[in-house]
């Protein structure tokens, strides 16, 4: 058997819970060789992350505990070294990137002695770890680097904070890179930059990169071996192409049927008239226009995707409507009234016409409420649509219509999964019996196979209750799939609107097919035609 | 910064005012100076002439006027009993609160910080207990209590301390160690819930990561972030220092400011009280400007 | 980790889940047990003992304690008046916690209203609310004592008022930021969207958000309202006698010190532990309301830290 | 007890703290209860002033003997006699000098006097001339004339309380007084002390302390603690429950008497046998050794039995509960509503033990079926009920104490029992007839019309419920030699300290 650079073997890690034990990982072995990209994929809760924690020494013990298996990397079991001895090999030679830069960089340290710590720690000299420093930022492409070394993490954007965590890891050129989902929450462009840089660098190093994700699209770009993990268990392990076309496990299928954008298109039908006119809606906060102008129709029915780079004021757009935040210029005409022009009073009847489902209904739910309470609070705060008597019988109505149980009412919120908490988010909305369903990006935060089902069951409620929605989203194949005509909003303007189907075969500006271009598709070889183009864009 | 500065200085002034404004009258609600000031036995000519001669027959508005058009030239008026101006009494008594506050301050913020981090890094340990037991008994004892168990074990019985007063060193010694065990369990507490909380974030995870060393993560990543709540803890308990530890500067006969207050107010020594609010507002104002600008020089998020 | 899988049992009563963490943290549940004696006490006492708590006995003056020669009050010693000492704690219990609640009480829902009104109002009425809890902090506590024991009686309604107000700024500036944060949170704005009004929106969604964070306030304010009603009497313009308090009993002692320790000791003794036990209860309370921590009560004593 | 007794003696064996200890060290250390707010010379009546200044740094005229039996003494007069009705004339000593070198003369004492007097200023001397004409006349250097309208027989006792200042002194309160006293103030660091030093040119004997500072701490128990520990030498005011310490601590009479007065304008007070019953019901031995200090006695006048005219004859009260429930009875069935609800007015830290003084007084009024209340008050508010115009909702005592160490009732009858008294509780022809004629008497007259009042007022008209002549306690360090007296509240001569 050839000496892998990294080997897990028969892993098994466990962690004390709210629910007592839970084996994190149970026994689970992969390797990855020099020059190899090697991805993890998992969803939430599937225990992808465990193993580069353990590679890491990051497991608190407690609660953590490893119980067995060993991490040989160049043949050196990593778990029976000395604490000294990781921490040097730490950095050194196996480096760690992390998904969310923003929290994982120090707030209060200028981010050029960040990064030259790494080489500080490991006895590089000052002068060398900070030339070095200049070196990697100038590689990783961040303006004016010298500047750059002085400033603090919350003066970069999201990818540029990637970006410096990158040339962190890089200083001492390590053998290892293990990337926690790297691009989770940056825009897809952004997303598909990050990952190129990755894959330069890498043949720059030769060095093994470790890619954890929960997203096939990563998978396809950049793995060249994917390993599937479920429930702390790996189920399948192939390269992406392989996995794509002849997936054996019936979950390794299932995320495959789950990924969004394969889909018939809807074709709208030539609708009735519209019933929301906006006309010339701004805002500004200060000298900032983060709307400027912006005119659309919404029909009945209909349901209408707005899709945006985030600061594209796509989101601004729901809260104006919905009065959250007060318009600085426009007009919003619902059924012929301007919603905007309405006081706190007369907007309280209108608002139960218009709902709105948040991204994350982890926080969306008062988590001191039951769920009864949560749905039944519209019909206390609009008295008049369900007598008090029917509230318990409707709310189960509600619980059964979202696909839940009816004895789910009396729990609270947080002892629901995430697609449950939004699935009860929707019950909430429903309660009211709106005609228009504003989503703000409800399902970004849900995992792949999950949000197929919110999908579907948003679908299934528009065709049972004819409702119109607007749904705002980043993540363009969902919009594929479940949109009737699409806005495509950049920096505070609409680029381009018009059906699903011109949007997304005949994109006519530039933004949007660059968009497109960067967006992942999970099969390999769609996405190798998407990579092509968007290199031939960027020329 | 500096706009920053004039709203929070025009704000703390009016705040300043309005009690002003509330001490002089509700104090002279409180009985007549006269009464207090001369012996039971003073005839009413006696009372009215010293009423007179400080001016308390005026009608209270007309007293106040006077007040604040003195005040406005930076007359504080003079301390009833001491025959003085009000403005040096409070200033001879802030200094030696302004350098007990400081010290113990200084000290407070030291122990607690180091034993705090320890604590958060060992959660659990012996160390972590006997810090949280420490602290917790010392903030549920009445200090004038533990004041004077002190002065009967130090000083009485086994003779290492003076019991009172001011000259050496050694006579700050029990005051400061009095002063120092509430302050010193509640901020220790803060910093342990902030260092663990900050040994918990996800840059402590970059920078074991990197490799960085033990000491370097807490003293360099850790404590700088986790130094933000406490000092915001650190200034509350400065402040309530700098208005004077009246029960300890009682019992040690420490000249401060707050043996000044209680009593100038027992012996309705309107002026004196008034000077002192003034003066320790004052200085309660700039003690917080300090701690804003500390908090800028630690979290550069602050300073854009 | 894992997504907790949601089980289907009904969930147990909130009281006997409760019962069931605290059993959970032995020092906690040794403190609350402490307090639920005082709280007898303080119910009890008074009707009880008040006759022998008050009964003068010069021959048993300063009468050491650890004897039962003049019967069990007589265990922790008497008086400089001859009074059993135990007596005289299990009654003055009552009138320390009804001023320690009474002050607590009515300063965290004084300090809370405002804050409430501070956070959600408009910026103006925000700003001149907490220039008023500047000025409550900075007016000097001890010249109110003084304001309010001369122009009012002194008594323990009065003392109350004095603690109250002085407390206020505390609940007042944490209400007003908390809600400042909460206000902002997806939940408040999906009522909102839901139409739900002002008010519902403060007491169905912000307040109960707050309320932990109030009641472990108050609970260490309980602590610190008891001592400062001590440090009142030691200054001489706190609770006077005939009416009795722990405080007033350690300040009434403290002249004994050196010649009956245990005048000034007792009194303080049972602050200190009733202090101590709130902030055993508090620290435990901090967990047992938060959602997210309260598993660490409920894996049966098995603590991880 | 015997423990701490024994580790402090170990401590004064061996102490090396206190800077006191020094040889030939005759500086001495006094810590006093309550800071001084001035130095000033015509306030050094109010007794925390009086313990410095009086006759440290400024002398008067003349001088009540309170170690002997001397009375009045001379101090900067040499003699006095009266030259007709109503004048007197002092000569004064020749060769005394002021701090600042000046010679003394009779213009000093002119200027002294008029300055107590004088409306800019409010000297609390100056109210022991209230009521009385004095006009002085310089007749030459080292003679002064007083005339005084009406006649003032106690002109000479009250000389004694006139601090002398030079006559250049202005008429405000100054913060450096010169004085013809033996010691100079030499530094005064409000807040923390004051030191007096010795001068060299003092008319009299030199005293053996060469100087003195003085230290100020209010906790009692600190004072003692100070004085054990070598840090303090003499400690004019301890608790009693401090003072354990044989070797250290002295017990005397502090000349302060305690009594409940007696608002007699509101019923039930008014009537003479509840008053009785008041007196009854207080078992007055039992406090004495237990709560307040042994050696403190039973007060029969509001004035301590060195005073001029006190009455031997005059019993007091015995402890019969009996009694006082009988004359209560009768007293209810003449209709008098014994049972309204007394108000006891007590004022905090009083005294050493005045809490638990009044919580047991309630308690003996209890039991006998008064139906007393007891109300702790600061002293301003003690103050609205002590003096007139009196609160009188509801039937009041007021605990209070009064100090009168001048040797004369003059100083305390006039107010306290007068009609027109600031602090009296009733008005009788007959008291206010004998204390005009007692206070324009002289010699035997005076003494004998006081007996008469003093027994009229505690057996006729049982005017209030007089409790106690207290003691004072002073702990006092191995190595200084002195004894404190009666005056020792009022004043401290650092002359007479000694060393052993």
């Amino acid at each position: 058997m050839t000496e892998h650079l990294l080997e897990v073997r028969d892993l098994s890690v466990r962690f004390h819970t709210a629910r007592g034990m839970v084996n994190a990982v149970n026994g689970i072995s992969w390797h990855l060789d020099r020059g190899e990209t090697l991805a993890i994929l998992g969803e939430s809760g599937s225990g992808k992350s465990v193993s580069a924690s353990a590679i890491m020494n990051l497991i608190d013990c407690p609660p953590g505990e490893i119980t067995s298996g060993q991490i040989l990397f160049e043949g050196r079991d990593l778990l029976t070294l000395d604490a000294e001895t990781r921490r040097d090999i730490n950095g050194r030679r196996i480096a760690m990137i992390f998904q969310d830069p923003l929290s994982h960089l120090n707030p209060v340290y200028p981010v050029g002695w960040q990064i030259a710590e790494a080489g500080m720690a490991h006895g590089l000299p000052r002068a060398k770890a900070r030339a070095r420093t200049l070196q990697l930022l100038t590689r990783v492409g961040i303006p004016d680097p010298e500047a750059a070394m002085a400033k603090y993490p919350h003066q970069f954007s999201g990818g540029q904070r990637q970006r410096l965590m990158i040339a962190m890891a890089l200083v001492l050129k390590p053998d290892i890179l293990i990337a926690d989902e790297p691009t989770t929450a940056l825009d897809v462009t952004v997303q598909a930059e990050v990952l190129s840089l990755l894959e330069e660098l890498q043949e720059e190093t030769g060095m093994g990169l470790l890619l954890i994700t929960h997203d096939l699209g990563v998978v396809a770009e950049a793995a060249d071996r994917a390993v599937v993990m479920e429930g702390g268990r790996v189920v399948e392990t192939g390269t992406p192409r392989d996995l794509y076309h002849g997936a054996s496990h019936p979950y390794t299928r299932k995320l495959l049927a789950a990924a969004p954008g394969k889909g018939e298109m809807r074709q709208p039908d030539e609708a009735p008239a519209p019933i929301l006119q906006v006309r010339g809606l701004e805002k500004s906060y200060g000298p900032f226009r983060a709307l400027r102008g912006v005119d659309f129709d919404l029909r009945a029915g209909e349901t209408l995707a707005v899709v945006g780079e985030s600061g594209s004021g796509k989101s601004t757009v729901a809260r104006l409507l919905l009065r959250l935040e007060e318009a600085t210029g426009g007009s919003a005409l619902w059924k012929g009234e301007d919603l905007l022009q309405k006081s706190p009073r007369q907007m309280a009847p209108l608002r139960r016409q218009l709902q709105m489902v948040f991204q994350d209904p982890t926080q969306s739910l008062a988590p001191h409420m039951s769920v009864f309470q949560i749905i039944s609070e519209a019909w206390a705060i609009h008295p008049g649509i369900l007598p008090k008597a029917r509230w318990r019988a409707r709310v189960a109505e509600l619980l059964e219509q979202v696909g839940l149980r009816p004895e789910h009412a009396e729990r609270h919120p947080h002892q629901f999964s995430g697609g449950q908490r939004q699935r009860i988010a929707i019950a909430r909305a429903l309660a009211l019996e709106p005609e228009l369903i504003i989503c703000d990006e409800a399902v970004s935060a849900l995992d792949v196979s999950i949000q197929a089902q919110v999908i579907d069951l948003l679908g299934k409620l528009r065709d049972e209750l004819g409702l119109a929605f607007i749904f705002i989203a980043h993540d363009l194949p969902v919009v594929r799939d479940f949109a009737d005509r699409v806005l495509v909003m950049q920096k505070g303007e609409i680029v381009e609107q018009g059906s699903v189907a011109q949007i997304f075969d005949a994109p006519q500006a530039l933004y949007t097919q660059r968009l497109l271009a960067a967006g992942l598709d999970a099969d390999p070889d769609v996405q190798a035609d998407r990579r092509a183009a968007r290199l031939a864009l960027a020329k | 910064m500096s706009s920053m500065l004039g709203k929070r200085a025009v704000s703390s002034f009016i705040s300043l005012m309005v009690l002003i404004v509330l001490v002089f009258f509700l104090s002279r609600l409180t009985g007549d100076p006269a009464a207090l000031y001369l012996p039971v036995d003073a005839s009413e000519a006696m009372r009215d002439n010293f009423r007179e001669i400080h001016g308390l027959n005026d009608p209270v508005l007309v007293q106040f006027t006077h007040y604040i058009t003195d005040l406005v030239c930076f007359d504080f008026g003079d301390s009833l009993r001491k025959a003085r101006p009000a403005l040096e009494v409070v200033l001879d008594s802030f200094t030696w609160t302004l350098q007990l506050a400081l010290i113990t301050m200084a000290l407070v913020s030291a122990a607690a910080i180091a034993l705090g981090s320890l604590a958060a890094f060992h959660v659990g340990s012996w160390l972590d207990r006997l810090a949280s037991g420490l602290s917790l008994i010392g903030a549920s004892a009445p200090d004038f209590w533990i004041a004077i168990v002190g002065i009967v074990l130090f000083s009485v019985t086994l003779g290492w301390l003076p019991t009172s007063g001011t000259g050496t060193v050694w006579h700050w010694v029990l005051p400061i160690a009095v002063l120092f065990i509430r302050p010193f369990g509640l901020i220790l507490q803060v910093v342990r819930g902030s260092m663990i909380t900050a040994l918990g974030s996800a840059y402590v995870k970059t920078a074991r990561a990197k490799g960085v060393r033990n000491r370097p993560v807490i003293f360099v990543h850790t404590l700088r972030n986790a130094m933000l709540p406490v000092i915001t803890v650190i200034g509350d308990q400065a402040a309530a220092l700098l208005n004077g530890a009246v029960v300890v500067e009682t019992i040690f006969g420490f000249p401060g400011v707050g043996k000044l207050m209680i009593d100038s107010i027992l012996q309705r020594d309107f002026n004196v009280i008034l000077a002192a609010i003034m003066v320790t507002a004052l200085a309660i104002f700039l003690m917080n400007l300090l701690i804003d600008i500390a908090y800028a020089l630690l979290d550069p998020r602050i300073r854009t | 980790m894992a997504t907790p899988t949601t089980d289907d049992t009904k969930a147990p009563g909130a009281l006997r889940r409760y019962a069931r963490m605290l059993w959970a943290d032995k020092l906690a549940c040794a403190a609350a047990l402490f307090l639920l004696m005082m709280l007898l006490f303080a119910v009890f006492g008074p009707t009880l003992l008040d006759g022998a708590a008050s009964k003068q006995n010069l021959r048993a003056r300063n009468a050491a304690p650890f004897t039962l020669e003049r019967g069990f009050l007589y265990l922790l010693g008497g008086d400089a008046l001859g009074r059993p000492l135990l007596a005289r704690i299990i009654v003055a219990a009552q009138n320390t916690l009804v001023i320690a609640a009474g002050a607590v009480a009515a300063s965290m829902a004084v300090g809370a209203t405002l804050g409430l009104i501070a956070g959600y109002a408009g910026r103006t009425t925000g700003e001149v609310i907490m220039r008023l809890a500047d000025v409550i902090m900075s007016f000097p506590s001890l010249l109110l004592a003084v304001i309010v024991l001369y122009m009012l009686e002194p008594s323990i309604g009065n003392l109350v008022l004095v603690l109250a107000i002085t407390r206020i700024p505390i609940y007042l500036r944490t209400t007003r930021a908390e809600v400042l944060e909460v206000r902002e949170r997806m939940f408040v704005q999906a009522a909102q969207v839901m139409g739900a009004s002002t008010l519902r929106i403060i007491f169905r969604h912000i307040l109960p958000v707050i309320l932990p964070t109030l009641l472990t306030i108050a609970t260490l304010d309980f602590a610190f309202v008891m001592l400062a009603e001590s440090a009142l009497s030691f200054l001489g313009i706190g609770i006077q006698p005939p009416e009795i308090t722990w405080g007033l009993m350690v300040s009434q002692g403290r002249q004994y010190l050196t010649s009956a320790w245990w005048l000034a000791f007792w009194p303080g003794l049972a602050i200190i532990l009733t202090t101590m036990s709130l902030n055993l209860l508090s620290s435990w309370m901090r967990i047992a309301l938060n959602p997210t921590q309260r598993w660490r009560l409920e894996l049966g004593g098995k603590r991880n830290d | 007890m015997k423990h701490t007794t024994a580790l402090a003696g170990l401590l004064l064996a061996s102490t090396t703290l206190s800077p006191a200890m020094a040889q030939e060290n005759t500086d001495v250390t006094v810590v006093l209860a309550e800071e001084v707010d001035l130095v000033e010379p015509c306030m050094a009546t109010r007794s925390n002033i009086g313990r410095i200044v009086l006759q440290n740094i400024s002398e008067t005229l003349t001088e009540l003997d309170v170690r002997g039996d001397k009375g009045l003494m001379p101090r900067l007069a040499e003699s006095w006699e009266m030259t007709g009705e109503g004048t007197w004339r002092f000569h004064l000593r020749e060769g005394v000098t002021f701090s600042d070198g000046t010679a003394f003369d009779a213009e000093d004492v002119k200027h002294s006097f008029e300055r107590a007097g004088s409306d800019q200023i409010t000297c609390e001397i100056s109210r022991y001339y209230e009521g009385i004409e004095i006009t002085p006349t310089v007749v030459d250097a080292q003679t002064i004339d007083f005339a005084t309208e009406p006649a003032q027989p106690i002109l000479p006792l009250l000389m004694s309380l006139l601090t002398i200042v030079p006559s250049e002194t202005p008429i405000e309160f100054t913060r450096d007084p010169i004085g013809t006293g033996p010691f100079i103030l030499s530094e005064w660091n409000p807040g923390q002390d004051i030191k007096l030093t010795r001068r060299d040119d003092y008319w009299g004997e030199a005293p053996e302390v060469s100087g003195a500072t003085y230290l100020f701490r209010s906790d009692a128990a600190v004072r003692a603690a100070m004085v054990q520990t070598g840090e303090a030498d003499i400690a004019p005011s301890i608790s009693a429950t401090d003072a354990t310490d044989p070797a250290l601590d002295f017990a005397y009479p502090n000349s302060e008497t305690t009594y409940l007065r007696i608002d007699q304008n509101v019923a039930p007070l008014g009537d003479k046998r509840v008053r009785e019953a008041l007196n009854l019901a207080l078992d007055r031995e039992a406090f004495i050794g237990t709560i307040l200090a042994e050696g403190t006695q039973i007060a029969t006048a509001i004035t301590p039995p060195t005073t001029l005219g006190w009455n031997p004859d005059v019993k007091a009260w015995p402890y019969d509960p009996e009694k006082a429930r009988d004359l209560l009875a009768e007293a209810a069935a003449d209709g008098v509503p014994v049972d309204t609800t007394i108000s006891l007015i007590g004022r905090t830290g009083n005294f050493p033990g005045a809490t638990e003084v009044f919580e047991a007084i309630q308690a003996m009024l209890s039991d006998v079926g008064f139906n007393v209340e007891l109300q702790m008050v600061e002293v301003a508010e003690h103050e609205q009920y002590y003096s007139k115009p009196y609160v009188e909702d509801r039937p009041i005592l007021v605990g209070a104490q009064h100090d009168n160490s001048r040797g004369d009732p003059v100083f305390s009858m006039y107010f306290k029992y007068h009609s027109d008294g600031r602090q009296a509780g009733f008005s009788d022809p007959k008291v206010d007839e004998l204390i005009e004629a007692a206070t324009a008497a002289t010699g035997d007259e005076r003494s004998a019309l006081w007996s008469e009042l003093f027994a009229y007022l505690h057996d006729e008209v049982v005017a209030d419920v007089l409790l106690f002549h207290m003691v004072g306690h002073a702990r006092v360090s191995e190595r200084v030699d002195f004894t404190p007296t009666i005056a020792t509240n009022s004043s401290l001569q650092l002359s007479e300290i000694g060393f052993k």
